[in-house]
């Protein structure tokens, strides 16, 4: 079970990192609590997650290779 | 006549007057446009703690920003009677000045091309993972917040 | 930074995608401006009793069109919060395709653009004294009624 | 008593000249009155008056040397 994680924005301020691999968690909320657990900083922000490209509100079950995004509000225009 | 095909929407550094006087003319073989309305965004010297803006620094995650894009476009055309409608917006630096986003409908009438365009304009803020850092003359920058 | 001074709105002939490219241009020194709207009005190849439309020749009263795009002006300046606002209407012939109508409106934030250049668009068509008449391909002719 | 008239637009077709001259009116429906004896046709259209490039509703009093512009229906843009 590996999870590729893609950082945006602001949070790519605390992890250093653009890209990322997650193992051996199921669903985005194991998900966000592991990243936390790395990234402690990451918990002073809001964000949102997309899987797939599509944003998800709730707790989403996830399946290998999937691609996880981590996005803060945007501020295009 | 409706022109809705797939295109990157993204250009790199500022869109030019000249490439939006060439989108215009463009436009001047397809006969039955009445009405354009065109929003561009520029870059604001904005003062932020006592240090003015230079350059905004445009990153996205731009699979995900065209796939919006692309469902925005298709939002519009079904939601409004339009002829033409482009979208392009800039990645990487841009300086203050310089044009950053360009919103591009067409219609028969005016009052389809006034709505589409602004609601477009909402929908791309609101929307698409674009995400702007301002930079400062000192070269330290902070990340833009939209309102 | 208020630009509001008295300039003639008349272009004889189309207005180019040159001219509107050099306008665009002209603002980028304008670094509180983050919102241009423009509208551009486009002459339609309109179908009338079976006759295609091939061009429209404005005419005006132009002294009394001058004082009403001069209140229009003033009028939109102190409603809404604006930096620049510029008018163009062509006087003459412009054919199918071509522009006849440029209003430019920037601002620091974009809703007070959209809001001033849709309300111009409408208060042009309504108070200033222009007639077009629509030329077919024959050389017959038609004055035009606006909706 | 002399009162400039200014023709525009499809009335134009009517007069077949762009300015004129009328005598001896003191008001605008005297002066409507006198240009329909001399133009029937005008009668067939809509139109509007400005009074030194100012549109009037009501009858309006006329001076010397006033311009009167006969303003059929705006259509530009």
């Amino acid at each position: 079970m590996k999870i590729n994680i893609l950082v945006f924005g602001q949070l790519y301020d605390i992890t250093k990192v653009s890209q990322l691999t997650i193992y051996e968690v199921n669903n985005t909320e194991q998900l966000t609590r592991k990243l936390i657990e790395q990234f402690p900083e990451l918990s002073k922000f809001k964000f949102s997650i997309a899987v797939n490209k599509k944003i998800v509100q709730q707790n989403t079950i996830l399946n290998n290779e999937d691609t996880v995004a981590l996005l803060p509000a945007f501020s295009g225009g | 006549m409706i022109d809705k095909k797939k295109r990157t929407v993204f250009k790199e550094g500022a869109i030019t007057p000249s490439f939006i006087a060439d989108s215009i003319a463009a436009h001047s073989r397809k006969n039955n446009i009445g009405a354009h309305d065109i929003f561009l965004g520029q870059v604001r010297n904005d003062l932020i703690d006592n240090k003015t803006v230079v350059a905004i620094e445009y990153t996205a995650y731009q699979e995900m920003a065209e796939q919006k894009f692309y469902e925005i476009r298709e939002a519009v055309f079904a939601k409004y009677n339009l002829v033409c409608l482009h979208i392009y917006h800039s990645i990487g630096v841009v300086k203050t000045g310089e044009i950053c986003l360009f919103v591009f409908v067409s219609s028969v009438h005016r009052k389809e091309a006034f709505d589409a365009c602004r609601e477009i304009v909402e929908q791309v803020k609101l929307l698409v993972p674009i995400w702007g850092k301002e930079i400062f003359e000192d070269e330290s920058s902070v990340w833009k917040e939209n309102k």
